[in-house]
């Protein structure tokens, strides 16, 4: 498949994804927040796949926006958030906050065009049709371990919410 | 048009980690900064993919890893949430100040 | 009789609304406006999660002070009135009422009278059975037995409007016996109306009894045992699924009861599933009487020497019959005049719906649904 | 510009794939507009299969035997007050329905009618409409929660928590069914949906039969799931009517409401056709292998042309048998144009270059169709399912069996 306009769509999938971004840390409630975010998860699955990694792709739409996004929604809408729209939403450190984070990113870009021979302009096309395939073989070869490791700390990670949200164990 | 290059998706997620820290370091509700930091990795997850496209699928199966993690982390972090929103009524992180309660 | 009555503690139902979380408690208010709740019922719930920490009934909605009118309408007067409480089942409350007065004037109707009497409530019993299970099939999902049920009844109620030219609030009765004698071809109509219900009753029985959802749904849900079932006062079918085999139809025998051989269902569990499987069982029961008592349709007159005016001598009458519902009683105090001086109705509904609260608690909401259903309440009646 | 139609009809790969963004949009066209037709047909017929099933007779005035009452019913609820309660979130409460919508009818992107017939082909197509379907369980959320009520809320509540959990077993089976397409001497399987179909018809089997008890019950699992996943009776617990009036829609109204109801119907299509193809050898015509060679190629081209004629001719009896009074001339004239119509349609369908491109589709639409009337069947005979069973079902006995049928179909397909 050839790419179709990909400037267009790559300006369009980014600006929506840091649009949404902003939206998700300014938002007062918290269940646009999330909405936002959910945007931004789609948007970035789109640039996933403009990225030839149509599986991550996949993912993200399927446990990101599907699956954690919900368990956010639950827990919104489990707590009362009434009364913490009315109170103040940011935090005394905010402006320091702001600022250093904004220097981080400076620091980043800079980082980028100082660098900016490390990262060849032009990308080794990967064949798409069997990423799926190459990523298992990745998965299930060489980072078996670590895939093995990863479900244990999901294990652990169910039984310890369970142990922390349940009333009476 | 200027090609799109991975130099670009790097200042996208660039940007979207600042995004996310920001969210982290200045928001008050305890939900809101978890999904700030679900920003941050997301922002790690981009720069994987992008570099993926250059030296091969490694990164799209760290970003694979990255989610799982995500999932563990925000099952976790929602469940102390609810614990702790149980016991002090609030879910403003500058009042999480004590150890125990 | 134990003395133990079951005092499920009150419910604080004034404590604030606040989230799932915080309080672990949820206020949800069902009715009075509810597909479920039969009419106007309102039942406060109290939640945690979807469990049912308690119910509080809230009634009244249909209040028309049924009682009062009586003691301004003369003894003949007040008799359509009764009709109007509980409307599915109509002709049992017309028999409980004329049996009372007759037994305040010391008046008997007549046998034929009687077995005419039989017919009709008997059939009243199957019409109201119908409606209950059709209406309770449909809160538990079960859609399409309603239909079914609908279709049956509505040959009773062919029948009823035959008879006596109403369908639903049927005034069938007179103080005395009957006003009317049995249509041509009344005894026609009725044989084949018991030939065609058993193979529906079978129909309803197949989509249901052993379709493994509706057990689920049913079975060990709203349990009630025999010691808080006499110790609440809850009678009829609900009573009997309980293990108790208490009919007034056998216990205390009236109108021509005592000449048919029919057999008391019981059930063994108490719970919702025993509960539906003692009224089937109870329709069954009903047809044999029928049957009985339309091949032995005395003949003879149909209604008693009932003076013009009727003045019953000083004192006070209690007279139960067996509703389809349970124990339909009517308690009058004459002060021998035209009118009654009291008149108090111990309605089956309004007292099995107390055990609401302790069947249902510890269950899910879909149970209080299922448990309200199984009740068999009529809000008419409660609410008088 | 007739160069250009004529050789996208003789292109051997769907629009998406050839890149050809003209054609794919026509697609898009075409498939939304016929799932949105095929959503109204779905409204009548439930409610005229239904009505039969309960001894009713349905919905009889608006057209000949009620044809026209989906339109009817249309008008009316966008003509109906659109109601949104005071206290409610009013983005949130806009933007529900509208979730659902764009999830179910997204879906459709990679559903393939036929080897040529589908928007695109995505290579992680089943993967895709996993994620997207999914994704309704977002707008059942927020609309509980948006429409700040009890009911909508505990409804919600239920939804969600039922969704997330068949999702999956339901996952599960399907992966049992893409391992199956990996059984040939390269030992690759595939994602795409045209793949699995193409798979199936590479092992001259479908994957109902395929390792016949296993294939069965990952299709079984399926298929239970996919009625949990729309919410639909006999787990139609968030929308239980007698408990919670109408679930997480109860303060819906109107427009917005009809959008609920669309998203469900496409959404069941949706799962059905995802059912077909992975297991009912989507767009292949019966008996692919039994009844092989020409002639039998020619009988079943031949069928959707006399089935269509078929519904003619029970169109015209139905003419027939209308009463000849003035009062029903627009029914009758109405039921017979509509005869006139399906009989042209059934002509067209003889055609030799339609039949052979159609064929393909009317077969899994046939598929499809039985499964729609399978919900409708399930809904008239089955109570409902309490909560705590529901969720037994879910994770005690589909999800440790479609683990059993998973790894049984790994070893099956290492062994055989």
């Amino acid at each position: 498949m050839t790419p179709v306009a990909t400037p267009f769509f790559f300006y369009f999938l980014a600006g929506l994804t840091l649009l949404s971004a902003i939206l998700v840390i300014t938002r007062k409630n918290a269940v646009h927040s999330a909405l936002a975010l959910i945007l931004g998860l789609l948007a970035q699955s789109g640039l996933y796949l403009m990225l030839y990694a149509p599986f991550v792709a996949g993912v993200q739409i399927i446990l990101y926006a599907g699956g954690i996004m919900v368990l956010f929604l639950f827990v919104i809408m489990l707590v009362n958030l009434e009364r913490s729209q009315k109170e103040e939403q940011f935090n005394r450190q905010k402006v320091a906050g702001t600022l250093a984070a904004i220097a981080l990113g400076g620091l980043f870009v800079a980082v980028f065009i100082k660098g900016k021979a490390l990262f060849p302009a032009s990308s080794n096309q990967i064949a798409e049709g069997s990423n799926t395939q190459q990523v298992g073989e990745l998965l299930y070869g060489q980072y078996m371990f670590a895939f093995e490791i990863a479900s244990l700390l999901l294990l652990v990670a169910i039984i310890g919410a369970v142990v922390m949200a349940k009333k009476r164990i | 048009m200027v090609p799109i290059t991975t130099l670009h998706y790097l200042v996208v997620a660039a940007a979207l980690f600042m995004l996310g820290v920001i969210g982290v370091l200045t928001r008050r509700n305890v939900v809101i900064v978890l999904m700030s930091i679900e920003l941050i990795l997301n922002a790690v997850n981009l720069n994987l993919v992008a570099f993926s496209r250059l030296w091969g699928l490694h990164g799209q199966v760290f970003a694979i890893f990255v989610i799982t993690d995500a999932a563990a982390e925000a099952a976790v972090g929602l469940g102390i949430l609810i614990a702790f929103f149980r016991n002090k009524e609030t879910v403003n992180v500058d009042e999480v100040d004590l150890l125990k309660w | 009789m134990p003395d133990s009555t079951p005092h499920p503690s009150p419910l604080e139902l004034s404590s604030p609304d606040k989230t799932f979380l915080d309080s672990n408690e949820l206020i949800l208010n069902m009715g009075p406006q509810h597909p479920a709740t039969h009419g106007v019922l309102r039942v406060i719930l109290k939640l945690d999660g979807e469990k049912v920490l308690g119910v509080e009934c809230v009634i009244g909605y249909l209040h028309r002070g049924v009682e009062k009118i009586g003691e301004n309408r003369t003894y003949a007067m007040f008799n359509p009135y009764v009709d109007r409480m509980d409307y599915v089942a109509a002709v049992s409350n017309g028999l409980g009422y004329c049996e009372t007065v007759e037994k305040l004037l010391q008046i008997e109707a007549p046998p034929r009278a009687n077995y005419i009497r039989v017919i009709l409530t008997e059939l009243n019993r199957l019409a109201s059975h119908m409606l209950w299970l059709g209406t309770h099939a449909l809160d538990i999902g079960a859609m399409t037995p309603l239909f079914y049920t609908f279709r049956d009844r509505e040959e009773i109620l062919k029948i009823f409007e035959k008879y006596c030219g109403a369908r639903l609030t049927t005034h069938a009765f007179r103080i005395g016996g009957c006003l009317y004698e049995t249509y041509d071809g009344f005894e026609r109509d009725v044989k084949k109306f018991i030939d065609f219900v058993p193979p529906k009753i079978d129909e309803y029985e197949e989509l249901l009894t052993s379709n493994r959802i509706w057990v689920e749904r049913t079975k060990n849900v709203g349990k009630i045992s025999a010691a808080d079932c006499k110790a609440l006062g809850v009678t009829g079918p609900v009573l009997r699924a309980s293990g108790v085999k208490w009919d007034i139809r056998k216990a205390l025998p009236y109108a021509a009861y005592p000449d048919f051989d029919f057999e008391i269902p019981v059930g063994a569990n108490g719970d919702t599933y025993d509960r539906y499987l003692v009224r089937m069982q109870e329709m069954r029961q009903s047809l044999r009487i029928i049957r009985q008592a339309v091949e032995g349709l005395p003949e003879g007159p149909i209604m008693a020497k009932v003076p013009k005016v009727m003045k019953p001598p000083a004192g006070e009458v209690y007279h139960s019959i067996e509703a389809p519902k349970g124990e339909l009683g009517y308690f009058i105090v004459s002060d021998g005049s035209t009118q009654p001086y009291r008149v108090r109705v111990r309605p089956p509904s309004f007292v099995n719906l107390q055990a609401l609260d302790l069947m249902v608690r510890g269950q899910l909401v879909a149970d209080v649904i299922a448990v309200i259903g199984t009740l068999d309440i009529v809000l008419g009646e409660v609410d008088r | 510009m007739l160069d250009y139609v004529t050789s996208y009809l003789s292109s051997n790969t769907t629009p998406g794939q050839a890149g050809n963004l003209v054609w794919a949009l026509i697609y898009i066209l075409i498939v939304f507009g016929g799932v949105s037709v095929a959503v109204m047909a779905m409204n009548w017929l439930e409610r005229k299969a239904l009505a039969h099933f309960q001894i009713r007779l349905g919905p009889m005035r608006v057209g000949p035997h009620g044809l026209l009452q989906p339109i009817a019913d249309a008008i009316k609820l966008l003509t109906k007050e659109d109601i949104i309660p005071e206290r409610a979130d009013r983005l949130v409460f806009w933007i529900a329905p509208l979730i659902i919508l764009c999830a179910s009818f997204a879906v459709y992107v990679v559903i393939p009618f036929g080897p040529t017939h589908a928007i695109t082909d995505l290579n992680i197509g089943i993967l895709f409409m996993l994620g997207v379907s999914s994704l309704s369980v977002l707008g059942v959320v927020m609309a509980g929660w948006a429409s700040n009520s009890h009911y909508p809320l505990i409804g919600s509540l239920r939804s969600s928590a039922q969704m997330i959990s068949y999702e999956v077993a339901m996952g599960l089976a399907v992966v049992s069914a893409i391992l199956m397409t990996s059984l040939n001497p390269s030992g690759t399987g595939t994602l795409s949906m045209i793949g699995i179909v193409e798979a199936q018809q590479r092992q001259q089997i479908w994957y109902l039969f395929k390792f016949f008890p296993l294939g069965f019950i990952a299709f079984a699992i399926f298929a239970i799931a996919m009625v949990a996943e729309t919410n639909r009776a006999p787990f139609d617990l968030p929308e239980a009517e007698s408990e919670l009036t109408a679930g997480f829609h109860t303060e819906y109204s109107g427009l917005r409401w009809s959008l609920f109801m669309l998203g469900e119907y496409a959404a069941m299509i949706a799962v059905s056709s995802i059912a077909v193809t992975l297991w009912l050898g989507g767009w292949l015509r019966p008996f692919p292998n039994a009844l092989t060679g020409a002639t039998w190629d020619l009988a079943f081209s031949l069928f959707p042309g006399f089935l269509f004629l078929i519904l003619a001719a029970v169109a015209w009896v139905g003419v027939i048998r209308m009463p000849k009074h003035p009062y029903f001339r627009v029914q009758t004239l109405g039921l017979a144009g509509f005869g006139v119509v399906l009989g042209l349609i059934g002509l067209v369908l003889f055609v030799p270059p339609v039949r052979d491109r159609i064929q393909d589709i009317f077969w899994f639409t046939a598929k499809v169709a039985f499964f729609m009337y399978m919900y409708i069947w399930y809904r008239a005979t089955f109570p409902r399912y309490r909560f705590d069973q529901l969720m037994r079902v879910g994770w005690k006995v589909l999800l440790p069996i479609s683990l059993a049928v998973l790894i049984g179909t790994a070893v099956a397909g290492v062994v055989l």
